[in-house]
């Protein structure tokens, strides 16, 4: 990585070297060493950008792949093997995406690089709190979340170029900041997901997910309209909430009145065969 | 320069308009603020368990009317006279939710339809244009439409919380609804979109009474009435 | 049947509603045809030769505002108090066109800046907001904007036809118009993206004074002011 | 409800964020005011005779960079240790506004580029990230890109007041920004936007060398190099 | 200027069409007026023994009938010759919905599809273009798309009010309509989306068959016939 | 023509011919024999219109060719030559496409194609009012244009065909029929080749023109002015009329100031320059 | 003029690309009237008794493919090596009609998914894009989707028939097709939306192979598998 | 399951995909960044004195298209047979500025119109395409009309410079160039569009003929020939 890092910037003297020589920039007027400067601060910020925004679309992808991989937990007969296999890749996007992300915005003012990695820092939201919820049935917060995200500051060879560039942080950990509001949109983004996830239980014959899903999503539900219209975002997402949660009402409903229809005696019959099936 | 002064004059005139807009903005964010708590509260009807609770719901949002006529009046006053159209847009939707939080309210309390007086009455508004602030009809009407679709979405959730009988009550008050709409001539576009969904909010109901129906969990009539 | 009454009465109303806003619009109409054969007269004077022509063209434009004043006069009477800005929609493009004829009118004979008091009464309407049926500021304002365009054009058919004391004169009622907007801090959207035009105008304005300096053809001063 | 719980925190945050929000884009009109101003008088430059008044315009000009230098440390003070970016949207404009208004004044004080350290210091904000409220080098670029805008237009009017000094010298100025923004891999979208426009200045003031070249109105080098 | 002369005569032109025009609006709009009474009538089918009541309300809408061809003949007459295209689109929409009434209460009455002649007929239009204000083919094939859509929801009320047979029929019935479609090699736009629809008319049949076939409730045929 | 015409029923008929042995259709449903008639009626109507876009876009394609053609006409040493060839590609596609609409539209109620023949009836007045200006340096009337479109009724061998179908009109002739806002619409598109002309014309040294062109500009302008907003379209091009005329009036200006610049005696000098340059 | 002539062979050029695109929507609407009607007698298996006649409809419909075949031959030799992806637009929808038609008639022969293969050569294009006119993997997949919600209907039409093997073994083919589907990572918007409506077709066939469970109706294991 | 190994396949086949996608951008963006340097080198030509380092200039930009040549290349590698369309629209900003500056860098040095065959050599791609990855007509002529409007730029300054024998030539080429669009009948939007601009460019080398020619500064044929 640092090696990596070193050459790129190596190769961009070389380049401008050899510029040098051949252009008809007039190299002594005060407006040109400016601009070099200028050059040179914009190309860093540029680049550091472009290499985040990449590790960020890394993350999307591989966060898209576990819920794709999580969505098979229902009706399948390994799932504990698919649920370790879903937070061994979140491990991985942690160890291999987020930690570069985390080191390239030590010392950053966050908030300038934000639009590079909210994407992926969503959809990641997104996998993770879908984990939770087929492992626990709940919601994990923000601080554990974020925990997931710090790290601790490496301490290979490449160390000395960091500390010289910047201040290590006291607590020698580096962090992918959270801000509230992507974890808010990330968590409104897994009630799509719960969503799908009621109705292929519907069709796996698994009578119990819809009601809770459907309870956990009310609340949701309800915690989003009492945000209100503070940001742009939130509404978009609430009334996308909405007909998700309408979705699985209209599950429950329908789970409701065909089970109304059993004859008790059959109950445990049907359940088996459908399980089986 | 004649025309510097001229345009320095505007600049204040200017100013007090900015302020003006800006503190009307403040208020009705205010109002949100209290619309979408008793929201929160109203809604919490659909949840499991909720339909039973209803009474103790309506009781709690109740008294909260108080608070929103207080400081709709107080929006009231910020508006001079003979410029509500011109600042309609920023309350608007407030009033939309307020009417249906007033309609969803009664709805509860006694399965009636709210009348136009008795939701200016509630928020704290004139009834009449002439009067000043007043409660636009087409307010009213936005916030029977927003009840129609709450009132099928109750339907879907009485079923899975056991109650068969409130959705065909449910299905005859919306078709009375429909039926009213069905009189008006609408030219109002967001209206006129809005009741368009009226028609599905009908067929939802209609097709839970069916549902009913056909697996014979219809309750008869005299059950379906005791409320 | 409560609901069904209490609909038909809503739909009395809507229909005198949606009544009302056609007349208003009818009458709107009709002012606009008068307003567009004013429109085509005064800019007669961009037509080759009509640059001299400009004191008849005035002549018979002038009396024009008379039935502009009369007809503003009866569809004031239309609107209800208090709703001038419901309806405002409607009429705000000919208001607009109006104060801008009034204003190209009155440059046309004094070159000067016309005020608001006198584009109200010249086309018949109050100046306060608080008598009702009135000019809108942003609406005089809009019409000080498209005078600047239409002088931009007249300053480079005034060239054409030889007479290069005028977009002189031109340039410098067009430079205070445009300090006097700097001064304004605008927010409304239309009259802002308007007032990102003058820059353009005035630019315009001021390359024609500097394609007549650079040729010499740039008139003294006494022969500028002499209109 | 680990879930209600877990929301009401952010509750809190969101509406902390309003607030906060809102403090400082009442900070930032009133720097827009001032900002104004300013604008308005240095741009009285272009004026007829505006040319030849350049010291007193700029004399008027410079002291009130004091003000804004106070209010801006206001504003800094209201932005959060490292959130700079997070609240930059809403003092971005006012900024490069302010870029340009120094960019202006010291090129009409002393024909030379004011550099990125003098812009933050007139305006009272820092020059580097790590010390907090800083100048954005985007927002600078802006203000010189600006800058470049309004030269053009100054050559045009230089010409009409008889300068034929002046629009030689813009010419190179522009030219040599034109050089050093060629430097810069744009990527971002206002920047190069308005970059693109960069090249129309250069080829307006090109285009006025060329008029007096042909004309054989261009001075020779002495008569252009002494200010 | 022969220009001029050229363009009076279209002046002329303009301002008959749009006089025209607006005749014609105003007598489709008082159509629509008495086609949503009989439409609101005609869909009290779906209500609460709405079903059973069906002999009655057909008659209280057959002779409203009289009166739309009365209406529809005077707004023939407003109609040129051979200009039937020019101002379709202007009772487009009333002319669909009414051929849907007439669709509407002939199945009711018979179970059986109106014919092009029959629609014609009773709302007091010529069949064929040739003979002047005539009932387009496409109004009338999206006049029954409509009832087919109306149908599929007469299928579950008719479910909810006891009657098994029905929905059986209105199945075929669709059917049929759905094969009569098929033949046909749609292009325009706004059939060939409104047909799309009716695959999910037909489907929702098909579900409700299916609901009775596999509880038992289907009877048998001779109890689907007689009606 | 005809025969094709012909050949094309001659198929269809055969296609269903075979199809009715195949399916499954219930051809004894009244139903079914409705539709079937419907089906004939919409695919005649169909057809015709297909016909008629045709027609009209090789219309559309052949007047842009003419247009582009009489633009070469400014600094050409053979004006005449190619205002001919101008009028011969429009007498051409009169003959060729305009004849075969009329026919189509020969007793039809044509609004109820205008839209298929809108755009190249529009493109053509376009052309023809061009090559008028250009030749006559006026305006043709729209009686002057509809005479061009009216065509003496076919006497060969299909006529008994067509005589069978419908009515022949009693004056023996077939039109296409321009509705005056055709025209008028055709006319404000004009005005964009008349800016490109004038612009044109002062590159090649042409100082006649660009005064001609702004007059008449400056009419066309007035006219659209006084009609006002009865159509949206006749608004929209009003506007870009305006800008158009704002171009020619800049040209103008330019040739005014420029031209203020040549000392008098070499007046001359310039304009045979120019001209053969 | 060497300019001259190059510029002509470019007009040249430019006019056969326009007719070579109006060449491939012409043999592309072709196209379409061949899948209309085979569409038509496909979908006629849906009607009464239309189950039982599955062997002679897709007997009436294999050989047509033969006619598409020749006809998609015709498309692939108008389309230039190479430029597969500059017309794919124009075939993209007719395609996935014909892939569909092709897996829905395999499936009612053979019970059996269609492989890409198989549809390539059914519909007469090439399997791989390196071999020129191919068919896309995306339109394969679109007909695939298409494939499950016609099924879903029959499952229900298959019930009505007294057919209660099929639905079963229909409920094991979409479930199949489903857990594919779930294989893949989808980014293509059309393809991943229209993949979203597969698992309404899956819980439909699922919700009637419980309702045939639930009353005892559903078939043994060797009865289902007896085709 | 079948279903499984062949959807599998699907999935490797869909990520392959994504990544080529994702490499060829980044192959243009690396391409894009050589591009704007050769950008900044050639039109240092306008500089002052430039003109007169006309060959140097092209003596440093002329080995950098060997660069340009080998990523077009690599570039080409990535695109498989027959996509050239599919993935056209990330490089075809890229190529018309390498069709531009080719042509710019040609026309310095010869003053001649480069071939299409030429710039498909210098930027290393094909010329038909059949063979691949060649250059569209339509870029080409982008290139073109981008030289003209630089060329107008060249003939300002050159002026400027005191070389009046180039202007005439450039006005000479730019009108060739404009006769041989005008064979062309356009459809493409932007290309069009583009060529509108191109009058504009000829105007002014027009006038700038004319400006010389007025003023005895035009120099006789020998000179003007004599490069
Ligand atoms: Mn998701
Ligand atoms: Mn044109």
């Amino acid at each position: 990585m640092a090696d990596e890092k070193r050459k790129h910037h190596f190769d961009k003297r070389d380049r401008r070297g050899k510029r040098k020589s051949e252009e008809k920039v007039d190299e002594s007027s005060p407006v040109i060493a400016a601009f070099r400067g200028y050059q040179q601060e914009l190309d860093e910020r540029y680049d550091r950008y472009e290499r985040i925004i990449k590790l960020s679309r890394d993350v999307t992808i591989e966060s898209k792949r576990t819920i794709f991989l999580l969505h098979r937990v229902i009706g399948s007969e390994d799932r504990e093997g698919l649920l370790q296999q879903a937070i061994d890749k979140l491990s991985e996007i942690e160890a291999s995406k987020f930690r570069p992300i985390a080191e390239e915005l030590k010392d950053e003012d966050i908030y300038q690089f934000i639009r590079a990695y909210t994407s992926g820092l969503q959809e990641y939201i997104e996998a993770l709190t879908f984990y939770n919820f087929l492992k626990n049935c709940g919601l994990i917060k923000l601080e554990d979340v974020q925990k997931r995200l710090t790290f601790t500051a490496a301490d290979d060879s490449n160390s000395d170029e960091t500390q010289q560039k910047t201040q290590a942080p006291v607590d020698g950990h580096i962090h992918v900041v959270i801000p509230p509001i992507e974890y808010i949109l990330g968590v409104a983004d897994l009630t799509g997901e719960l969503m799908r996830l009621t109705l292929n239980s519907v069709g796996k014959g698994d009578f119990e997910t819809p009601y809770k899903v459907c309870d956990f999503m009310r609340c949701m539900h309800a915690a989003f309209v009492t945000m209100g219209s503070m940001s742009r975002d939130v509404v978009r997402k609430t009334t996308v909430l909405k007909q998700s949660l309408q979705k699985v009402e209209n599950a429950c409903y329908t789970l409701k009145v065909r089970g109304s229809e059993i004859p008790k005696h059959m109950l445990i019959n049907v359940l088996t065969c459908a399980s089986s099936g | 320069e004649g025309v510097k002064e001229i345009f320095q004059d505007f600049q204040v005139y200017l100013e007090h308009e900015q302020k003006l807009r800006e503190d009307i903005r403040q208020a009705v964010q205010n109002i949100e603020q209290n619309a979408r708590e008793m929201m929160t509260l109203l809604l919490s009807v659909h949840q499991q368990d909720g339909i039973k609770q209803t009474p103790s719901i309506c009781q709690s949002v109740s008294p909260m009317f108080h608070v929103i006529q207080e400081k709709m009046r107080s929006l009231a006053e910020l508006v001079p006279a003979n410029q509500y159209y011109r600042f309609n847009d920023i309350w608007r939707f407030v009033v939309q939710r307020l009417a249906f939080l007033a309609a969803f309210l009664t709805y509860l309390q006694s399965e009636t339809l709210i009348s136009r007086t008795t939701v200016a009455t509630m928020i704290g508004v004139e009834v009449n244009r002439e009067d000043g602030f007043h409660l636009d009809l087409d307010d009213y009407l936005q916030g029977l439409l927003q009840l129609a679709s709450e009132l099928s979405r109750l339907a879907v959730n009485a079923v899975t919380a056991g109650d068969y009988a409130r959705p065909i009550r449910i299905a005859r008050f919306v078709g009375d609804l429909d039926a009213g709409f069905r009189l008006l001539n609408l030219k109002n576009d967001s209206l006129r979109k809005r009741f368009d969904g009226l028609k599905y909010d009908l067929k939802k109901v209609e097709e839970i009474v069916y549902d009913l129906t056909i697996r014979g969990l219809k309750p008869n009539e005299t059950a379906v009435q005791s409320i």
